[in-house]
């Protein structure tokens, strides 16, 4: 493993990224910033925010074009689950599929 | 970078006032032969929808609709020359002529719409030939100035 | 320490000069093994640019229309990598490095994978 | 024969879609004013989008992101927003003025005013929208576009002397009462009208919602290369119908019925009936598109889950964000203002913004952790960043060329 893993530069390949449900690819929001560990004996990256919410790095699967995470206990679709409340559910047909 | 900015907007100021002054009655007559063309595009259009509905190219509801634009249009443009204000004699006198010109052009494009609406198709015949020699003259008017 | 406030920080050589600001974290995935089994991204260096601009478009790299590039380039200045073990310490709005600015490499000669 | 069958389908669409009402004003308005000598823009455009809109759906096709998502990946959160607001500014007014178009349409062809027909026309492009699959939507208004190939019949029809309209095109310059300031205005305001930017967001997030791969390069391309030369010629069909008939006559096109009605003069009431047809689903088409491109960009800016691919609950924001647009384009077309006339705005506005959105696609297209093997040539990029230079020119130049000339008078 060594010194020939993956490279990234954090503001390039990880901040402003797509985040994506790992499982069902449903979109969760943006990277807004990064949390980097300095102080520990190998400085790390220890987790994505988005939405003041923290993703730890552990919970990130992949990192490509977007950013595949597996969300677990974490509530980064407020925003879509308050309009869906409040609005679109009142719409007839909401959760039908289009035709 | 600022000094250029500066430049520009000095030319802008100078273009603006240049097409602002000069002598009132060339200025009169270059805003009415402008309103003159702007009356002509009126007038044709309206000529034009009138030709084709007696073709039988259009129907009555676009062809009324189109008719109905165009006296509008001819409405705005005579009375905001209208609003000028003439300053010299001379001016004054190109004033009246233009101002006759537009509100006759205006008069006949509405008398189209009333026989359009009221389908009498005869009258519509007859304001077309009228319309033909309404846009010549605005026409002649429209050269007359840049 | 959260990402966007260290992109800024001025960084100061050895001798207290300042030699730019930083622009950019670069990451290696050769850190200890996570619960995930994944290794953990270490912190392998910053980015320096030597003039005030965080964003890069990724033009830091070599990509790009050589135009766009050209221009990028010269709106940032010279681009250094200075590694993590060459950083002695950061604080309020500094990186204090332990070298000089003479001992950079420009970020074009650290490989890219 | 399935994929051909595919393909052609792609092309007509994009031929049918590539018009909207800014092309159909613009076109009418510079063809009586100046002829077909301002001709040269319209292919100019035509160009310029193929080359981007290509590179969009390139970078689609290979990564599976839309435009905006790429916008601030790129420009970040700050100059991302600032992108866009401008963006998402010009795309809702450009729907306010394809929801005016669709009710002058109406009104055209029923004689009840477009104020009574305009909430009618926005409740069936949220209708649409709420309940039809995304290439349902695509072909049906795209195919039923296609009817304004009328424009072309209808030239040909006229009979017009085509040694003079080509001498028209190959001498760009005004003529008569026109100056060079009113020229390069609407030179901008035509460029603006073909290089419209939410056609590229709307391109690229069709790509995401009909799930391009890399082997749909082809679908993509052939659309890109052939239905938007195609569409262009469209444009020049409805410039040259004006040319022939407005240009001699003094006729200046104010309204949408001026635009249409060369149509009816050379092919009679048949030709009036296909022209309204194509006007009506040219517009409407473009409304959907436009709305939901106003959802597309606030989502991909943000990150919320959009698109019609899953049901409206799962993209709630994004179906909230295309109801709020169309609520304030039927609000800001109640005032009574002229469609017509925002329609020349909005295509003056348009060309002010484009750079801030084809600047990010060049950049991404160039980017090999995003492209591998399919990044830009260098010829590519040679006519990609010419066109960058003409942009930033149009940009630039259209806010002056707006007050010297008092748009466009």
């Amino acid at each position: 493993m060594a010194a020939d893993g993956r490279v990234l530069h954090a503001q390039l390949h990880l901040l402003d990224r797509q985040l994506i449900h790992e499982r069902t690819g449903g979109l969760l929001g943006k990277v807004d910033d990064v949390e980097l560990d300095l102080d520990a004996d190998v400085p790390v990256l220890t987790a994505l925010i988005s939405q003041h919410e923290l993703i730890p790095a552990g919970q990130i699967v992949a990192i490509d074009s977007a950013i595949k995470i597996l969300p677990g206990e974490l509530n980064l679709t407020k925003g879509d689950d308050w309009a869906e409340q409040h609005v679109v559910d009142k719409i007839p047909g909401a959760g039908d599929a289009t035709e | 970078m600022r000094r250029r900015f500066a430049a520009f907007w000095v030319t802008i100021g100078l273009v603006l006032s240049l097409a602002g002054c000069g002598d009132p009655d060339q200025q009169m007559r270059s805003e009415g032969a402008r309103a003159a063309r702007e009356a002509v595009s009126g007038v044709r259009t309206a000529q034009l929808v009138a030709q084709s509905l007696l073709d039988g190219k259009v129907w009555d509801q676009p062809a009324t609709v189109m008719v109905t634009d165009a006296e509008e249009a001819l409405g705005q443009v005579a009375t905001t020359f209208d609003a000028r204000q003439p300053e010299s004699a001379e001016s004054r006198e190109t004033y009246d002529q233009y101002s006759e010109a537009l509100s006759s052009a205006a008069d006949g494009v509405t008398e189209l719409r009333i026989a359009l609406r009221n389908g009498d198709l005869d009258a519509v015949r007859q304001q077309v030939g009228q319309l033909d020699k309404t846009a010549e003259q605005l026409e002649q008017l429209g050269e007359r100035a840049q | 320490m959260r990402l966007n406030d260290l992109l800024g920080h001025r960084v100061v050589d050895r001798t207290g000069r300042d030699i730019g600001g930083v622009a950019d974290v670069r990451l290696v995935q050769d850190g200890p093994l996570q619960p995930s089994m994944q290794a953990a991204f270490r912190v392998d260096g910053l980015i320096v640019v030597e003039k005030r601009a965080t964003r890069l478009f990724g033009y830091e790299r070599h990509v790009g229309p050589a135009l766009l590039h050209w221009l990028v380039h010269r709106r940032l200045g010279g681009v250094w990598y200075l590694p993590w073990e060459d950083v002695e310490r950061i604080t309020e709005g500094a990186v204090e490095a332990r070298s000089g600015l003479e001992d950079l490499r420009p970020l074009e000669e650290t490989p890219r994978h | 024969m399935k994929r051909l069958f595919a393909v052609t389908l792609g092309i007509l669409t994009a031929i049918g879609g590539f018009v909207d009402i800014g092309d159909l004003v613009t076109n009418a308005l510079v063809g009586a004013r100046f002829g077909m000598r301002m001709a040269w823009v319209v292919v100019l455009g035509v160009i310029g989008i193929c080359l981007y809109a290509e590179m969009s759906g390139r970078v689609v096709a290979v990564s599976g992101r839309p435009v905006f998502d790429l916008i601030r990946e790129r420009l970040g959160r700050r100059t991302g927003l600032f992108a866009l607001i401008a963006s998402f500014l010009v795309t809702l007014l450009t729907l306010i003025a394809e929801v005016g178009g669709v009710a002058l349409a109406l009104e055209l062809a029923s004689g009840v005013n477009y104020l009574l027909w305009m909430p009618l026309a926005a409740f069936a492009v949220w209708l649409v929208i709420w309940r039809v699959k995304f290439s349902r939507l695509e072909q049906v208004f795209g195919l039923l576009g296609l009817l304004l190939v009328v424009f072309a019949v209808a030239l040909w029809k006229l009979g017009p002397d085509w040694d003079s309209l080509m001498q028209q095109a190959t001498n760009p310059g005004p003529t008569g009462h026109e100056t060079w300031a009113t020229y390069a205005y609407y030179g901008i305001a035509l460029f603006g009208a073909a290089m419209t930017p939410y056609e590229v967001f709307f391109f690229s997030s069709g790509g995401v919602e009909e799930k391009w791969e890399r082997q749909d390069l082809i679908t993509a391309r052939s659309n890109v290369f052939v239905g938007f030369p195609l569409g262009g010629l469209l444009s020049l069909a409805i410039a040259g119908c004006a040319a022939v008939l407005y240009l001699p006559a003094g006729i200046q096109v104010e309204t949408l019925g001026q635009v249409i009605l060369p149509a009816a003069v050379a092919l009679g009431k048949l030709g009036l009936a296909i022209v309204l047809l194509g006007v009506f689903a040219a517009t409407f088409g473009a409304a959907l598109e436009t709305s939901l491109s106003c959802g597309y960009t606030i989502a991909q800016y943000f990150g919320w889950q959009w698109g019609k691919f899953v049901r409206p609950r799962q993209a709630s924001r994004f179906h909230v964000v295309i109801i709020i647009c169309l609520i304030l384009s039927i609000l800001v077309l109640m005032t009574a203002v002229d469609p017509v006339k925002v329609t020349e705005y909005s295509v003056v506005f348009a060309a002010m913004a484009l750079p801030l959105t084809y600047l990010p696609i060049l950049i991404i297209a160039n980017d090999p952790d995003y492209m591998d093997d399919q990044k830009n040539g260098r010829v590519l990029n040679f006519f990609a960043l010419v066109y960058l230079g003409l942009l930033l020119l149009a940009s630039i130049a259209a806010i002056p060329l707006m007050i010297l000339t008092r748009a466009g008078r």
